[in-house]
């Protein structure tokens, strides 16, 4: 879904500005918040079994996904990343019961809340990663970077750019 | 002004390999509040450790940057170093630059050597809105309660006791034994079943440091490890126990006869009974789902027989209260029901019966006095069938796993049929034989060689009725025919399934389950007999099944468990936990509904200073919050942080690049 | 003896897995489907057989077996099947496979029932309908066995059983031109 | 009054008219109307899908688009082949959208394909949607005393997942539907085995030993006669019997009727109507034994000890 720019005295008030054009060596930084105990875990799996990905993302790590205030995805976009890739256990298998679930729900949310503003849906996205699944992480960072990749750098909302 | 000191480790190659350190140490120094910055080949190490504490000392730094392996791998061992240099030890940040970097992006290094100074600016950022954090300790008390009184519930129990640690054994039935106490003799050395669990179970009873309540079960369970307090329910007995000798009037006069479930309902017991002869307590008690007296007021025979007038029909349901300080699931195993097997006429025909009946029924204490019949007509049969993975392997009518003890007790069974009608012939329907264990092997050799026992590899697909026989039609895959066997007895070896109350066991004690019923263990490997909820662990085929040997070794690991958790007179308990700044609480309790641990209580505080007015605000139970954070990120008026992630460090981190 | 070589892509599987919807790597050699095939005992491979033949990639003995051909499309097997494999499909897959393929049987059994399926399906573009002692007549006089089943012919006629007459559809134009399209849509899909 | 669509299949026109008719008849008695699909065609069973894809879907597609013409409800299909053709390919078309799309266009001068109408076996349509007890009311004539074997074959109940009716293992339908009628079903441990059907002009030595299995265990359980709700069952079962006799050298002397002549009789109907001298084994004396008493079975002797399951006060 591409989402519709809206123009406001003639400056373009979007997130997804499309008058922004790339420099050719840029590269997106991808802000990953990862839940300690599958995530976080299974991104350290990756690592073990050599598995290559692309380097643009930073990860934070959290103990669980429901930790996840939705400030932290808009500061993140705010300030230093193109994308955010949240990951937390899979449904049913939360460390802490429950939290992954609440998670989600804030998660869609949140996610709707940029959507409508004017970011585009795969800015952010969101995972299930277990402890064992070093594989999926991989391909699951390079599934984001791909998709940020399309999109551009950010026109982010900051006070220089109204 | 904080002052940060980073160390970045080579890890040999490891790091090194890829990432070009010295330049990532150059651009640490740049950050303004990085006082030292400094590489070494191998940080874990001795040597490695001791520059950090000298460097910690000489620069009086106010948190550490270790950039190195993952923090699951060595974050234990830094933050040992920082408090032997005397700093508090949650200052510690790591920067994980192996995982997430070095090994990762080997084919990039220049991309590889930025991504690790941006995650080392992101650790050193987060450090510097690090705390001083403190160990929490917590009293324990030293009581363990032990659900289940098979032989994995008496095991623990009895391991724990031998300790001097009160146990409270809760048993649902009148009597412990379990399932045990149902088998005629045991795999792989035929030694008699009650033989060697009944001396246990004396023991239980007589057991000073055990407390022993039979005809129970647990209905609520609060608090956390070292400190929970459970509700026991114990049924109506309607006999006191305290009085009654256990000399058997009532149940010899007891008019109203009912299916004896420890027989497998073959032959019938009284309304007043005791489960078996061997019982522990060896105290009747009365069921009142059948008994004349209770159900419509008349009878009473019981009452009238009993010297001692132990018969109370007035006696009601109580439910006690113990405080204890862990938990041990050990509730076993039920077996699954056949009738899915419509192809094989379960239901229809009587001879077809199932293993645990057939255990019963050669049992010398059974109900045909340890010789098997054919339910049919009683006569003794000749041509036995035995089939094996009824329900085990069978995605579409059963379950996926294997019941792991069914080729063991099929074998078993084919030579107790041989000791008890010598003329007869035992037919193996089987898929796979599994017999890893200790003389299992050489057990099944002995039901294919001794007793001759024929073993046909292949399922079986129909049973149809012929005469008197049944027609028993199955693939023999060795020799690549079908073939029928004219069949006296057809016994079916059910699966092995969780007991059905174990999931709503599993959510009243706060533990999570399988999709089978099973209670799941905390790490299938490295932490098989605890639950994922600290002082919580499992014993037996609770958590899967198993035999009886592997079922008492995991309940006297649970056992050791306890006792190394009671060790101390307190525990200590990992600091990184919610805080509410009840200054900040606005009081709309959202915290609460989000809460997997129920750690949150309302607290009452006055308004204002001085006010007299009171308002609710929330409140964390330090000893029961697990720090996964659900609460801070719900809070809306901020109040709530998390010890070791609060707000500012993962704004720091976010910010830092 | 057969050697096994270096299995790296195993088409014929992935062929059988595609048409017949079913996964035959599920199969673990139980034999329940053998003792429930009516046919089994007829069959030059029974189905566990045949699966275990899939696995290894044995294309060809697969397509010269007579085992899809006495398949009966009964279903038992599948009912059964504790790994709820779809065995009728994957018999019909290594069917039509063996059919774009190629592959004839020189068995005297498959060719007499390829030769009943074909006359049936001739009836049916005729006439729209199948009518059934024409049918058996032809096959009879196709497979050169004149005299099969004479001896019931006169009890079954005579009783009504067969009737003599046969009716078709109106519009039996409409099946025709269905057989044509129907075989143009099957090679298009190749 | 009821209105159904009904698709008889080529046999009802040919070997199995006597299913054909007593089942109009006792449709009428039961007020329902059926309305034969005009100009219907074979739906391939048992040779299209043996040897092609498209057509052995487009056969029955073709069926189906003029069934939904008629606007009813539900379709009737008398065969259990011609039942199980149809609905697995309504299933497989309903599943695969695109391919119903392309298989339509072998048959899109009748109309387009909508997958709207609901296919049900007349032995399904009595019991589903009629119901045991309004045949019940119906019985004017109880069949008391004759003990019946109910065979249903493959395909009334098997795949589960395409018949949704029944038990594939041991159905009950036919059984309980004999019972309403007065007669005893007998425990028949044979009911969905495999009579050979497809085979039984190109291989008749499988069919002969198949038949012959289910005769012989029909014969065991004590049946006067088989009752039977498919064509291809009754005629492999009937007319390949005095073979299946010669070879095995075993007397079973077992007419096999369709459950609707049954009813018809049950209804009232005289015995005319069902067309008896069809049957290749005689009816006659099977249905002597109507009116007989049957005598209570013997009681087993308990086991000393093991007893019944229900609780009893001495």
């Amino acid at each position: 879904m591409e989402t519709e720019v809206k123009e406001t005295q003639g400056k373009i008030f979007s997130a997804e500005n499309p008058g922004i054009t790339a420099p050719t060596d840029w590269q997106p930084v991808i802000m990953g918040i990862l839940c300690n105990w599958c995530s976080y875990a299974g991104s350290d799996l990756t690592g073990t079994s050599r598995i290559q990905y692309p380097p643009n993302i930073r990860i934070i790590r959290v103990p669980c996904s429901s930790r996840v205030d939705p400030w932290f995805i808009i500061k993140s976009l705010q300030t230093t990343a193109d994308g955010v890739l949240i990951s937390g256990c899979h449904p049913g298998d939360c460390h802490y019961i429950s939290g992954n679930y609440y998670a989600r729900r804030r998660f869609l949310v949140t996610k709707k809340l940029l959507n409508f503003i004017g970011y585009h849906e795969n800015r952010i996205q969101f995972s299930w990663v277990s402890a064992a699944e070093g594989p999926k992480f991989a391909k699951v960072v390079a599934k984001v970077t791909e998709d940020i990749k399309k999109l551009g750098p950010l026109h982010r909302y900051k006070k220089e750019n109204f | 002004m904080a002052r940060v000191g980073v160390f970045v480790c080579f890890c040999g190659a490891n790091i090194a390999g890829v990432i070009d350190v010295p330049a990532v140490v150059q651009e640490a120094k740049k950050i303004k509040e990085v006082k030292i910055s400094i590489e070494y080949k191998y940080l874990c190490s001795d040597p490695g450790q001791q520059i950090i504490r000298e460097a910690i000392v000489q620069n009086r730094l106010t948190s550490v940057v270790v950039a190195a392996c993952s923090p699951r791998m060595h974050e234990k061992t830094f933050r040992k170093a920082l408090l032997d240099a005397g700093m508090n030890p949650y200052l510690l940040e790591i920067a994980n630059i192996r995982e997430h970097s070095s090994w990762v992006h080997q084919k990039d290094k220049k991309a590889a050597t930025e991504k690790a100074s941006d995650l080392i600016r992101m650790a050193v950022a987060k450090s510097i809105a690090n705390e001083q954090l403190h160990e929490i300790s917590v009293p324990v008390t030293k009581r363990a309660l032990v659900i289940g009184g098979g032989i994995a519930g008496i095991q623990a129990a009895l391991d724990i006791a031998d300790a001097r640690i009160p146990v409270t054994l809760v048993e649902k039935s009148p009597s412990i034994g379990g399932r045990m106490a149902q088998l005629d003799e045991t795999f792989p050395t035929l030694d008699c079943s009650q033989c060697i669990l009944t001396p246990k179970m004396v023991d239980v009873a007589s057991h000073p440091y055990i407390e022993l309540i039979p005809y129970s079960e647990v209905i609520e369970l609060q608090g956390y490890v070292g400190n929970y307090k459970a509700k026991i329910k114990k049924k109506a007995s309607y006999v006191d126990f305290s009085s009654c000798t256990g000399c058997g009037a009532c149940t010899q006069k007891c008019p109203v006869k009912v299916p004896n479930e420890f027989n497998m309902n073959i032959d019938k017991r009284k309304a007043i009974y005791t489960p078996f002869p061997q019982a522990v307590p060896n105290k009747p008690v009365i069921d009142a789902e059948h008994c004349t007296m209770l159900l419509k007021g008349k009878c009473g025979i019981c009452a009238k027989v009993c010297e001692k007038g132990s018969i109370n029909f007035k006696m009601v349901d109580e439910v006690i209260e113990r405080e204890i300080g862990a938990v041990v699931i050990a509730t076993g195993y039920d077996l699954w029901d056949p009738k899915p097997y419509e192809e094989y006429g379960v239901g229809r025909y009587k001879d077809i019966i199932t293993s645990l009946e057939f255990e019963r029924m050669v049992s010398a204490s059974g109900p045909t006095n340890g010789v098997p019949v054919r339910p049919s007509d009683g006569k003794v049969p000749k041509n036995v069938v035995f089939i094996k993975c009824i329900g085990s392997r069978d995605e579409a009518k059963g379950i996926e796993y294997c019941s792991k003890i069914c080729c063991m007790y099929t074998a078993k069974h084919a030579i107790l049929l041989h000791h008890k009608v010598p003329d007869s012939h035992a037919y193996i329907f089987y898929m796979d034989i599994r017999a890893a264990g200790k003389g299992y092997e050489e057990f099944v050799k002995r039901a294919q060689v001794e007793t001759a026992a024929t073993y046909l590899r292949g399922r079986v697909s129909k049973i149809y009725k012929k005469g008197d026989k049944l027609m028993v039609r199955g693939e023999d895959a060795q020799i690549g025919q079908v073939v029928e066997v004219e069949a006296d007895l057809v016994v079916l070896a059910t699966a092995v399934i969780a007991p059905k109350d174990n999931p709503a066991l599993a959510r009243l004690l706060g533990v999570s389950y399988d999709k089978y019923g099973y209670i799941s263990e905390a790490h299938p490997k490295l932490r098989p007999v605890e639950t994922a909820k600290a002082g919580i662990f499992l014993a037996g085929c609770t958590q899967a099944p198993k035999d009886i040997p592997d079922t008492v070794a995991q309940a006297s690991a649970c056992a050791a468990k306890v006792c190394g958790l009671f060790a101390g007179d307190t525990m200590k308990k990992d600091p990184m936990i919610s805080t509410i700044n009840n200054e900040f609480c606005s009081g709309c309790l959202n915290c609460i509904k989000v809460c997997p641990y129920q750690a949150i209580v309302t607290e009452e505080i006055p308004l204002g200073h001085g006010s007299k007015e009171i308002r609710t605000v929330a409140k964390i139970n330090e000893g029961v919050c697990q720090g996964c954070g659900s609460c801070v990120a719900i809070c809306r008026s901020m109040a709530i942080s998390l010890a070791g992630f609060t707000d500012p460090q993962i704004i720091n981190e976010i910010v830092a690049i | 003896m057969i050697t096994l070589g270096l299995l790296e892509k195993n088409t014929f599987l992935e062929a059988v897995n595609k048409k017949s919807g079913t996964n035959v790597l599920e199969c673990y050699q139980c034999g329940k489907c053998v003792s429930t095939c009516p046919v089994s005992g007829y069959m030059d491979f029974p189905p566990r057989e045949i699966m275990q033949m899939i696995k290894l990639g044995l294309k060809e003995e697969c397509y010269m077996a007579n085992s899809m051909w006495f398949c009966l499309t009964c279903s038992a097997c599948s009912g059964r099947c504790p790994r709820e494999i779809d065995v009728p499909a994957v018999m019909e897959a290594i069917r039509h496979l063996a059919i774009e393929e190629n592959y004839r049987s020189e068995n005297k059994k498959v060719k007499d029932i390829r030769k009943f399926h074909d006359i049936f399906l001739d009836m049916i573009k005729r006439y729209g309908r199948n009518y059934e002692l024409r049918m058996m007549a032809e096959f009879n006089i196709r497979t050169r066995n004149l005299f099969k089943d004479m001896h019931l012919a006169p009890k079954a006629l005579l009783k009504g059983k067969i009737p003599i007459g046969h009716e078709s559809t109106k519009s039996a134009k409409a099946i025709q031109k269905m057989y044509k399209l129907a075989e143009k849509l099957e090679k298009d899909m190749k | 009054m009821n209105k159904l669509t009904y698709f008889p299949g080529c046999s009802a026109h040919g070997t199995s008219e006597e299913f054909d008719h007593t089942l109009k008849l006792v449709m009428q008695t039961l007020d329902v109307q059926m309305e034969e699909i005009p100009d219907w065609n074979c739906c391939g069973a048992t040779s299209a899908h043996v040897m092609t894809e498209n057509l052995a879907l487009a056969l029955p597609m073709r069926n189906l688009v003029l069934a939904e013409r008629l606007e009813n409800k539900t379709m009737g299909i008398a065969c259990a082949s011609c039942y199980s053709r149809m609905k697995g390919t309504k299933k497989h078309l309903d599943e695969n959208p695109e391919l119903a799309r392309r298989i339509n266009t072998t048959v899109i001068d009748e109309g387009e394909y909508k997958g709207t109408i609901d296919i049900k076996s007349m032995l399904q349509y009595c019991y589903e949607e009629i119901g045991l007890e309004t045949i019940k009311s119906k019985v004017t004539k109880s069949l008391s005393g004759l003990k019946v074997a109910c065979y249903y074959g493959c395909l009334l109940t098997r795949p589960k997942d395409i018949t949704l009716f029944d038990s594939p293992e041991y159905p009950m339908s036919m059984d309980l539907l004999m019972e309403a009628l007065g007669a005893k079903a007998m425990e028949f441990d044979f009911k969905t085995e495999c009579c050979g059907a497809s085979f039984s002009i190109s291989n008749t030595e499988v069919v002969e030993s198949l038949s012959g299995k289910i005769l012989e265990v029909a014969k065991e359980s004590g049946a006067h006669l088989i009752v039977v709700a498919c064509p291809l069952c009754q005629s492999n079962l009937d007319m390949r019997q005095p073979d299946i006799e010669k070879h095995t050298g075993r007397k079973f002397d077992l007419p096999v009727m369709y459950f609707t002549q049954l009813m018809a009789l049950a209804f009232g109907y005289p015995e005319k109507e069902l067309k008896l001298p069809k049957h290749i084994v005689s009816v006659e004396a099977a249905l002597k034994h109507i009116g007989e008493a049957i005598p209570e079975p013997e009681k087993v002797k308990k086991i000393k000890k093991a007893v019944e399951a229900e609780s009893e006060v001495e």
